[in-house]
């Protein structure tokens, strides 16, 4: 007993962490705790009506797959490959250089080789090359073809749902394979055996059902927003308006549903609301369309439709003349590059125009939705709003590009103009880990739940470390973004890796800078933390 | 969206530039063309077999050239045991006097630049 | 010659090695990729591990402030802990500083006979891996802490809105 | 395994045309039949190929934005990687096919130590990959001169500029080293880069020692075994022409060049050698970034089942008149 105890480190060594076997194509996978997410629950996958519905975790030996489900994914790639160019496209062209090989925040931060974007791809690619092409069909695996076997499937499920759909291999790749675009049809696939996880099925379920994704009903939305306003009055000593579902206003306000009910959400949530009062804006806010974001990007096409549909649809019902929208990641993914096709032409609507400068948002002039730091840049730029910068003095800010504003529009200045506006200290993260080059949280496309937090933390360090880096260098102390996931997924990543840095949106920052007219002394910050007051903040104590 | 249009512009623009031989070749005319030689001469003979001079007439030269220049040495024993001055000049042209008909029309033909008139004149009974 | 002076001069050659046996850990690709990226940002685990052996080897040699070892271990553990290992695995690169020494030094030492000098030090890697198995229970613990914390400031969110709701019935 | 399998199968290759040309003489099947068929697989697979891709519509509008977008008027947009008008587009794809623009991305700020040795792995990489498709390029374009009659004045500085040397003789072309070196490279990695050999194929070896083998080919025929080239150009114009001969008295090497070329050729729509064509329908390159200004059509859009409000109010409908929200049906 006790020799076996006294095994040589590297020796222990060899039980776990030494590669299987020197071939990626034989598939081998196994389900360890803190890395994958749970299955989606019964209720949600039948209000949704997915298919093969029923009771499952990753985790279990069966996964109750129906009987013919080779034949069903090997139907839905045909009908990807019919539907999708970048596809058949993006499966053909590869040409395996490697360069996109250390670009992705998971392999990185875990070093498994088939969290490589490329061999991530592969998994996919060798059951393409078995079926669909001829020298897959003839000569094997000499092809790089494999079977499609239940343990590939497995296989497909573990490494797809561990890519964050960030697109940042697809910056470097020189015929920008984009494997996004891979882990969306891979998700179509395995979704058409019921293979899908709780923290993407439940909001999607929820949105669908209520509008939002965390499921608050009409009147608790209003309850919330009532809270909102209350907590403003305290703050600020101004009695603030938010109409809900106004018929007739000039614009139609989108955000994230985790902006009102998560922290620190909540605070970029004040800020709205402080700007479109001071402003006196003539907005909306909508029940039916609570959200956003949109978790059926995370699932498939079609859902991501059936959600977006809302927004649209409610922007008609309430007769507005353009849509804002706040500060999300994959919110602005899907309304930047699919909104306009899946549910357009957005003829009901007008081209947007600032109703304070008159400015045209001529770039938004077919979608019809304009980003809210386009809009509140537009507004400083004018001088249309007072500003006591030092009241964000306590801080010393960096910026997170967020990977889908960043590489889906290349919204990256306006932010920094907002946060220039309303702060005196600003510094930059390293040039290779920002803007179009910016890491990924870790936990965007449904990554973010629980059970999985240790692979969000792995994925999350190269972040991290960029933080970690400006923190020690400038002594950064609050880290801005503008992604709903970011505020949620970044604060926990921070504490571990870099405890010391907070996480707030771009408009909190607004927020606190903004001088309202009519308003009593502000002594605290949204947060209800005292404000230095601008001698102290300079004194040595 | 398809971009039809595009690709298939595309397609047949990358085989018009592809297939530059083919078409170029045919609007010249000269598509079979080969050039006639004439060596100017009634020998039946150089100083080496045909196919050889042919392919490596070039290294020949070469190697006379070095001989002359760097050892001073003038006289090449052929393989059938003749012997011939080395001289482009003297011995090669005193056959193939016509540069333009014998040399160019090959060197033209096959795009290869010589130097040999870099440094030799070309004999005045071969520009006539 | 002092063993001291001895282990200080041998520092790169050590150091090297001890990085190789615990890069050996890792599957080959990534290996190579910690071992060869520079780009501390693109490659943070491999920095941690040049820079945090550095500095465990140099508090080897001289007395140095607890809390910087400390700091260094926890540097190394941090990443260690988030990753597919068991505990004594996660451990098991400060005992492989041992096996960097005897193989990079064990001849010289033993013609000098340095062996007993040798242990002492030894005793001293065996201090600094007690110290890691602190710095990784404590790393664990921040990983259920940050998942509880995540949690938490759901339910707090939560239950504001909650009491909110239970305040507006009422009126 | 795979590299082992490859270098079989290109010595197979080689001795197949090596017996066959100079052992059985089977000329027209080498020279003639094999280049015809060779070719013909070329067009078709490609443009068959390009259909393919070409068959499946680019439903959304998806570009990887890697630059400034329009938005207002005193941002400077970057008009190039994030372009929103076609010049914009084109100037990007041409930085991509020409300059590799991509790959090229691998700047790197190592602010840490600046003393410390930084391995600028990937921008070999880019060097590398330029070295060699450029050297392909000028290579294809100086053996025009054995295709085209007259040879163009272009093709002659082209072929005077690589071979500036001027030393052997023939002289040594710049190119033919260049390739050597760049294949050399290339091959290298996907021997002893770890991460690239574990995802190495049996395609990617095979890729380049075919292309590895055709350039030490030509480059023995011109400076060790030497041909005829008269009988070479006659050959090809006659194949051009479609008036093909059979050239005399030409070496064996000739034919395994020739061969080894067809196997290119032939096997090229097969492969991934066709991102050729490829990159150039990438959508996340080839789009502008303009998706909120120009709706973008998806073709096979089909209606999808939605919760219209109607649904939804007709759940919330008491709890939202009870709270005072604004309702549609009393």
């Amino acid at each position: 007993m006790a020799e076996e105890k006294l095994k040589k480190p590297e020796e222990m060594f060899d039980v776990s962490l030494t590669p299987e076997a020197g071939d990626w194509m034989e598939p081998a996978v196994s389900f360890r705790k803190g890395t994958y997410c749970y299955g989606a629950p019964l209720k949600h996958q039948r209000y949704l009506d997915l298919p093969n519905q029923r009771e499952w975790q990753p985790g279990d030996a069966d996964w109750k797959l129906p009987p013919d489900w080779k034949e069903t994914i090997l139907e839905g790639m045909e009908r990807l490959i019919k539907r999708h160019r970048s596809f058949r496209l993006f499966l053909d062209i590869c040409v395996r250089c490697g360069a996109c090989a250390d670009k992705c925040h998971f392999f990185i931060g875990s070093g498994d080789p088939k969290n490589m974007p490329v061999l991530r791809a592969e998994l996919l690619r060798s059951v393409y090359r078995r079926y669909f092409t001829p020298e897959g069909r003839i000569f094997g695996r000499y092809a790089g073809a494999r079977d499609l076997t239940e343990d590939v499937l497995k296989e497909w499920f573990y490494y797809f749902f561990q890519c964050t759909e960030c697109r940042r291999c697809s910056v470097y790749c020189p015929y920008g394979i984009d494997t996004c675009e891979i882990t969306m049809m891979a998700r179509e696939l395995l979704n058409l055996v019921g293979c899908n996880i709780q923290w993407v099925i439940e909001p999607a379920s929820n949105c669908f059902r209520t509008g939002n994704h965390l499921g608050v009903p009409p009147h608790a939305f209003q309850e919330t927003l009532g809270f909102a306003l209350d907590e403003l009055k305290d703050l600020t000593g101004i009695a603030i308006e938010a109409p809900i579902n106004r018929k007739g206003a000039e614009v139609l306000f989108v955000a994230p549903s985790a902006d009102y009910f998560a922290s620190p959400h909540w605070y970029t949530f004040l800020g709205y609301l402080m700007l479109f009062h001071e402003i006196g804006l003539d907005y909306t806010w909508s029940t039916y369309a609570s959200e956003g974001g949109n978790f059926g990007l995370f699932h498939s096409m079609e859902l991501a439709k059936r959600l977006n549909a809302k927004i649209y649809a409610e922007a008609k019902r309430l007769k507005v003349k353009w849509v804002l929208g706040g500060e999300c990641g994959h919110m602005w993914r899907t309304l930047h590059q699919y909104m306009d096709t899946f549910n357009g032409p957005a003829d009901f609507l007008e081209e947007p125009v600032s109703p304070l400068t008159g400015t045209r948002f001529e770039n938004a002039r077919s979608t019809k939705m304009v980003h809210i730091t386009e809009f509140t840049a537009d507004l400083l730029y004018h001088n249309k709003l007072k500003l006591d910068k030092s009241r964000n003095d306590q801080w010393k800010i960096t910026f997170h590009d967020s990977c889908n504003p960043a590489r889906a529009m290349g919204l990256f200045e306006e932010p920094r103009y907002v946060i220039r506006q309303t702060c005196n200290h600003f510094y930059e993260m390293p040039e290779n880990t920002i803007r179009e080059k910016t890491f990924c949280c870790g936990s965007g496309a449904g990554l973010g739940a629980d059970e999985n937090m240790e692979i969000r933390l792995r994925g999350g360090l190269p972040r991290a470390n960029a933080v970690k880096y400006v923190k020690e260098k400038h002594g950064v102390n609050m880290l801005a973004c503008i992604c709903a996931i970011d505020k949620a997924a970044l604060p926990p990543l921070l504490e571990y890796w870099v405890p010391g840095v907070g996480v707030c949106g771009v408009h909190e920052l607004l927020g606190n800078a903004l001088v309202m007219k009519g308003g009593q002394e502000r002594t605290t910050n949204l947060r209800g933390e005292p404000l230095t007051p601008p001698d102290e903040a300079t004194d040595v104590r | 969206m398809f971009d039809k249009g595009k690709i298939i512009t595309g397609i047949v623009i990358f085989f018009i530039i592809l297939f530059i031989p083919l078409w170029y070749n045919a609007v010249t005319g000269k598509a079979g063309y080969v050039p006639e030689l004439k060596t100017g001469t009634d020998e039946k003979e150089c100083v080496e077999k045909t196919p050889y001079m042919r392919e490596k007439h070039t290294e020949l030269l070469t190697r006379w050239k070095e001989a002359v220049v760097r050892d001073g040495e003038r006289t090449y024993r052929a393989s059938n045991g003749k012997t011939y001055a080395m001289s482009l000049t003297k011995t090669c042209m005193g056959c193939h006097a016509n540069k333009e008909q014998f040399c160019d029309r090959c060197h033209n033909y096959t795009s290869v630049k010589p130097y040999c008139w870099d440094c030799h004149n070309v004999p005045k009974v071969a520009r006539k | 010659m002092d063993i001291k002076d001895f282990l200080a001069q041998k520092r790169e050659v050590v150091l090297k090695r001890w990085l190789e046996l615990i890069l050996d850990t890792y599957p080959a690709d990534a290996a190579n990729f910690l071992r060869l990226e520079k780009d501390r940002f693109k490659n943070p685990v491999g920095h941690v591990l040049t820079q945090g052996t550095g500095i465990l080897y140099d508090a080897l040699l001289d007395e140095k402030d607890p809390d910087d070892i400390k700091k260094a271990l926890d540097d190394i553990i941090r990443v260690l802990a988030v990753q597919d290992l068991m505990p004594s695995q996660a451990i098991a690169f400060v005992f492989q500083l041992k096996q960097a020494i005897r193989e990079e030094a064990g001849q010289a030492i033993c013609g000098q006979d340095l062996f007993d000098a040798l242990s002492h030090y030894e005793v001293k890697i065996d201090t600094i891996a007690l110290c890691a198995f602190d710095v990784y229970a404590r790393c664990r613990e921040e990983v259920h802490s940050v998942r509880s914390s995540e949690i938490k400031t759901e339910r707090d969110m939560a239950i504001r809105l909650l009491n909110m709701l239970k305040r507006s019935e009422k009126q | 395994m795979y590299l082992s399998y490859s270098i079989i199968l290109i010595l197979i290759i080689i001795g197949f045309s090596y017996v066959a040309a100079g052992l059985l003489g089977c000329r027209v099947l080498l020279g003639i039949i094999v280049p015809y068929a060779a070719g013909t697989i070329f067009v078709v697979g490609f443009v068959y190929r390009v259909i393919l891709w070409a068959r499946s519509p680019v439903p959304f509008h998806i570009p990887a934005v890697c630059g400034q977008q329009i938005s207002l008027p005193w941002i400077k947009s970057d008009k190039i990687e994030s372009p929103h008008t076609s010049w914009g587009v084109v100037s990007r794809m041409v930085l991509e096919v020409l300059l590799f623009r991509s790959l090229f991305r691998n700047d790197r700020v190592d602010i840490n130590k600046p003393e410390r040795l930084i391995y600028g792995g990937n921008r070999w990489l880019w060097l590398g990959a330029m070295i060699f498709h450029w050297s392909l390029l000028v290579i294809l374009l100086r053996h025009l001169r054995f295709f085209i009659e007259p040879a163009p004045g272009c093709i002659e500085v082209l072929q005077s500029i690589d071979g500036f040397f001027q030393w052997p003789l023939p002289a040594l072309y710049v190119t033919n080293i260049f390739i050597f070196l760049a294949l050399l490279y290339l091959f290298g990695r996907r021997l002893f880069n770890p991460q690239v050999r574990h995802l190495s194929l049996l395609s990617d070896y095979f890729a380049l020692l075919l292309i590895g083998s055709i350039a030490s080919t030509g480059i023995l025929m011109r400076h060790f075994y030497k041909v005829d080239l008269m009988q070479i150009k006659r050959f090809s114009l006659g194949i051009l022409s479609f008036d093909p001969v059979t050239p005399e008295g030409i070496g064996t090497i000739f034919y395994v060049h020739l061969f080894l070329v067809s196997v290119l050729f032939a096997y090229f729509p097969f492969s991934k050698l066709m991102h050729m064509g490829g990159v150039l329908l990438s959508p996340t390159r080839n789009l502008m970034n303009n998706s909120r200004m120009k709706r973008h059509i998806n073709p096979w859009d089909y209606p999808v089942k939605v919760h219209t409000y109607e649904e939804y109010e007709d759940e919330f409908r008491a709890a939202m008149k009870e709270v005072g929200l604004p309702i549609e049906k009393e």
